[in-house]
């Protein structure tokens, strides 16, 4: 669905990283950890294409989804000069969200701005660990540490947790049932080797460039094993969540 | 409503708004946001005689008030088009072309062929590289649209519509040359080439370094090519390229178009081609017009040089 | 600064940063902003044999990220430019590439034998209607494109640019016969063929009806065709079409430019060329080349086709 | 020159007419009246082009510049947008102002939103009478009857001032030595008739789409008669401001 959002909250959480809280009570009541919005930023033909940025959060109650965006360019630094009380254009939620584990000990692995995907769902799981990753500013760790179990943290330059990259924080990866990561392509194609080395299952979100965001235009193709033959799918409806092992990283 | 039907080259269409080839699926995405019988027609994604997984990723490149993209034809084919999306399609009231791509003109053929009267129309995208001639695409000589045209139409049970590519140098040429073959229709613009760098990497954005730019940018072009091929054939035209909004649709049918298919704005606000349709709906009251067919090349050019484009009585 | 300069064909320019002919006059209204000698080049608004008053007003139309303009050539002649406008461009530490065009080959031959040595090079617009062979523009077929150059380099004292029109089916073709004819480099792309219609009066806009399209929304048609002439001829290139910031300046850079010019950008920002160098030149360096010249067409495209294109050692 | 310059007001007039006033202080120096400015009204290439207009005010004293400006498309509409305290990019003062008449009884006729560019030069002159004319809705009226000796309105709907157009209320154009106007062509070409029959030397200031506004891309062409024959002049630098006489308006 589209709607006209009133933005209740815009704020940098840390260097470059925003968290954006819309009222959305319409898309709330549909929407599923792991699935993204499709943003118009401006009213204006520059930037002209929508940007897609994943539901970090739910509420429920207040009919109110956060996300959180690091600007990059162009699009997202138009959106860090939106104010609270104005209105922006959503199309969403889109695309399919994680498969939610009933059983077991789960763990969401998360890198970068890849993290803020995975709040919602570690709030939605009952046993869930988190293994996040930064390059130096940390955000959210407040609220992964009351929904998790257990937090590891790692960052490039050690300023908090172990220093290095968040794969090689995780010690034991086959206490777990199930493992959900999002992050950078480096990192999942490393999560997917961890878990495709201990036979455990993994989910991965991927990112692709998106024109429609509703499965209408087939540029977001991700190369996706079917059998012993593969297809590009569309990251946007039949993403951007994918079982680990049907993902070729190396297309 | 009579007031906004147009004919063309055959198809009825209850009005002049259609979506474009390659931005509007098999129809099913937008069926989620309107009712998708409110639409003049749909010309679906290009199809190909074989299911087509199309080129690499990167497929789409932003670039100023427009975009790049490389889809390559990822397709099912026409054969799994026909058993499973035409029926879907033909759920709504509304005109459906199939839009069609081959390797060589005998592919084409076929497609034709199996398509039978199916479709309410075929659409020739002679954009595509000929395999047989060496890759250098069917739109782009005269002579080769002309045979191709006169081809397919041969196989051809409903109205030819045959999809002029901007790459060119002389389109009115083309447009001859296409009728002379026997279309029943044109529709104009294809994607202009176009190419973007990251210069971070230092490798193109698009997996297949060149791609198809469309978007609000290609507008003039694709105005200014719709005004020539109306002044060089008599037969219907579908015009398009960078329609975002009702003012954009009305400039096509000035220039000459007697229909306006909506593309990329579809990406940016799903509702496009409704609000197209209100907007034009109210121009015509507002400027007194009867009938949409009035709007066709009713312009008045500076010069007095404007034989085939005078207001119909 | 020496890792700065560039070679256009024999034209020695301390850096790859151009004006644009008919968007930077004769430089005089730029002087007031800054130092012309910090340029690398400046073309001159195009020139032809006898004064030229131009087409009618209006002859500018705004369109999404770009702009028509049909100025028509109005200019003071090639007499008046060598009297009154070069001694006064002589007066800056930059290469001044006179711009010309005819109605016939004899008018082209005409100004460059005029002109002589008095300027660093001559560019060769070929997108104006050749009156002797019924109005199509010099530079659409290589037969013509051969010719013309060929002719116009016999009279030429000081490297030829040929400036390439993109309203053309084949880029790569017309380049490969402006080579062959002789031209030490080309330049391109001029504009695109376009035109705006005004809803309200139902006029086009422009009072020549069609115009020719610049600014942002056709850079990537223009650095697709770059790349395209680069991978088919070895001669210099002067890069232009959208060029706003010093980021578009390197995507043409790596698409196969050796320098690079700035047009419809002047308008909106005086500084454009000097901020677009200077932003070259902290990328030159946050990159570690050494030399502008390790830039052309330093591009890794996907498919390993790229034999023009490789780094150069 | 070109000046990143302060918004210190911004307020609308009447119904779609804005004031807004600039600090600017460099320019202010070198103003004169029935020049104008070439403002680029946000960062975006929507919309691509600088929008001309004219200087309405010189505060010499604060080094403020006012301009008066109608909405009626993109670029206008998005500065109406711009708030106080806000800065935007000016390319100014550009254009020969008006040549100012030294001695005897002037006259400024304005039509529509042309009636802003002649308050400063309403203010300059010693002798001056000014002919208003406006759709509806009038704007400015204390000043400029402040500034002329007499003031004479015309409205098309006749709610202030005469019914009808300003040209039909000039009564006795003999009494002045010296004509100014600006406004909409008709009413340019009706004032130019007047004068011509009258032998009442006359100046018109001209609106041509530009692009540069500097002189560089002749796009802004003025059909200029001189002696027999006629050349395109520049609208951004041979004028706008011309003799009435020379102008062609049948172009
Ligand atoms: C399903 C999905 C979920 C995402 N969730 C988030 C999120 O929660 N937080 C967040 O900060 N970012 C997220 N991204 C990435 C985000 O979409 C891009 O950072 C953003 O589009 C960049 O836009 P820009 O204009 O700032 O950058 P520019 O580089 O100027 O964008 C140019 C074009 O490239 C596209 N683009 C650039 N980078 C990316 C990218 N990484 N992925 C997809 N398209 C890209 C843009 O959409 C635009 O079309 C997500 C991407 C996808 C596909
Ligand atoms: C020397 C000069 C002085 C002017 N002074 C004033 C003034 O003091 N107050 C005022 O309200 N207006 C003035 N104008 C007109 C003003 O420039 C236009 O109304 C404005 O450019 C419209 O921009 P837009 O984006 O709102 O309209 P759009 O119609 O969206 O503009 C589209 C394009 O057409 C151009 N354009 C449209 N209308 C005009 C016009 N009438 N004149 C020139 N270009 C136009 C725009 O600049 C733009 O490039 C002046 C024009 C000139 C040439
Ligand atoms: C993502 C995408 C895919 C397209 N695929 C096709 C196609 O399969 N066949 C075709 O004839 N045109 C295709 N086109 C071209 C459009 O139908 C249309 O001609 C073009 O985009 C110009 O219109 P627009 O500017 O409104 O998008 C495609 C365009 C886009 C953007
Ligand atoms: C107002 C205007 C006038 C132009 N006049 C000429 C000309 O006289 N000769 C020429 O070869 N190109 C002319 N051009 C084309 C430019 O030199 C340049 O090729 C084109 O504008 C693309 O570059 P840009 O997008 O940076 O403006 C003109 C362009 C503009 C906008
Ligand atoms: S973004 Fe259009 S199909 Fe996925
Ligand atoms: S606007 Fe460029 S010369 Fe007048």
């Amino acid at each position: 669905m589209q709607c006209i959002c009133k933005i209740v909250e815009n704020r940098e959480l840390c260097k470059d990283v925003f968290e954006m809280k819309i009222e959305c009570p319409e898309m709330v009541r549909e929407a599923q950890p792991g699935q993204f919005l499709h943003l118009k930023v401006n009213k204006s033909i520059d930037p002209l294409l929508r940007r897609p940025i994943s539901i970090s959060r739910i509420y429920r109650d207040t009919g109110v989804i956060s996300i959180v965006y690091q600007c990059v360019g162009k699009g997202t630094k138009e959106m860090t000069a939106l104010k609270k009380g104005e209105y922006i254009d959503v199309l969403g939620p889109l695309g399919s969200g994680f498969t939610l584990s009933d059983e077991g000990k789960c763990a969401v692995v998360g890198g970068g701005i890849g993290i803020a995907p995975l709040l919602e769902l570690a709030c939605s799981l009952k046993d869930c660990d988190a293994y996040l990753g930064f390059r130096c500013n940390t955000y959210k760790l407040d609220e992964f540490s009351s929904a998790c179990k257990e937090l590891y943290i790692a960052t490039e330059d050690g300023s908090t947790g172990s220093k290095g990259y968040v794969t090689d924080i995780i010690k034991d990866i086959t206490k777990y049932n199930v493992i959900y990561a999002c992050g950078p392509k480096g990192m999942l194609k490393r999560v997917k080797e961890l878990c495709e080395d201990t036979g455990v299952k993994c989910f991965v979100s991927v990112e692709e460039r998106m024109g429609c965001g509703i499965g209408a235009c087939l540029v977001c193709a991700c190369r996706i094993k079917e059998g012993d033959t593969w297809h590009y799918k569309k990251a946007c409806t039949d993403g951007p969540v994918f079982a680990a092992e049907e993902v070729d990283f190396d297309d | 409503m009579t007031r906004m039907s147009v004919n063309i080259g055959g198809i009825k269409l209850k009005n002049p708004v259609l979506t474009s080839s390659g931005t509007f699926g098999f129809g099913r995405e937008y069926s989620g946001f309107y009712d998708l019988s409110k639409l003049g027609g749909i010309v679906v994604k290009g199809l190909t005689l074989e299911p087509r997984e199309g080129n690499k990723p990167p497929r789409i490149a932003e670039t100023p008030a427009g975009m790049l993209n490389s889809v390559g034809l990822q397709n099912p084919g026409v054969e799994y088009f026909i058993e499973k999306e035409l029926p879907f399609l033909r759920g709504y009231d509304v005109a459906v072309i199939a839009n069609i791509a081959g390797n060589t003109v005998e592919e084409y053929c076929m497609m034709a062929r199996r398509l039978g009267s199916l479709v309410d129309g075929i659409e020739l995208n002679i954009s595509c590289p000929n395999v047989k001639e060496g890759g250098a695409a069917f739109g782009i000589s005269s002579e080769s649209v002309y045979n191709i045209t006169r081809r397919v139409k041969e196989q051809c049970k409903v109205p030819l519509i045959v999809k002029l590519s901007p790459n060119v140098t002389d389109i009115k040429e083309i447009a001859e040359s296409a009728k002379e073959g026997g279309a029943d229709a044109l529709s104009l613009i294809n994607t202009l080439r176009g190419m973007a760098i990251d210069i971070n990497s230092r490798r193109p954005v698009l997996a297949n370094n060149v791609g198809g730019l469309s978007g609000p940018a290609v507008k003039p072009v694709a105005v200014g090519m719709v005004w020539q091929a109306a002044q060089a054939v008599d037969i219907p035209i579908i015009g398009m390229g960078g329609i975002s909004c009702w003012e954009d649709a009305i400039e096509f049918m000035l220039a000459g178009a007697d229909a306006v298919s909506v593309g990329t704005a579809n990406f940016i606000n799903p509702y496009a081609p409704l609000e197209i349709l209100e907007g034009i709906e109210k121009y015509l009251i507002k400027n007194q017009f009867s009938n949409i067919n009035e709007l066709k090349g009713n312009l008045k050019i500076y010069g007095g040089d404007n034989k085939c484009l005078q207001k119909k009585e």
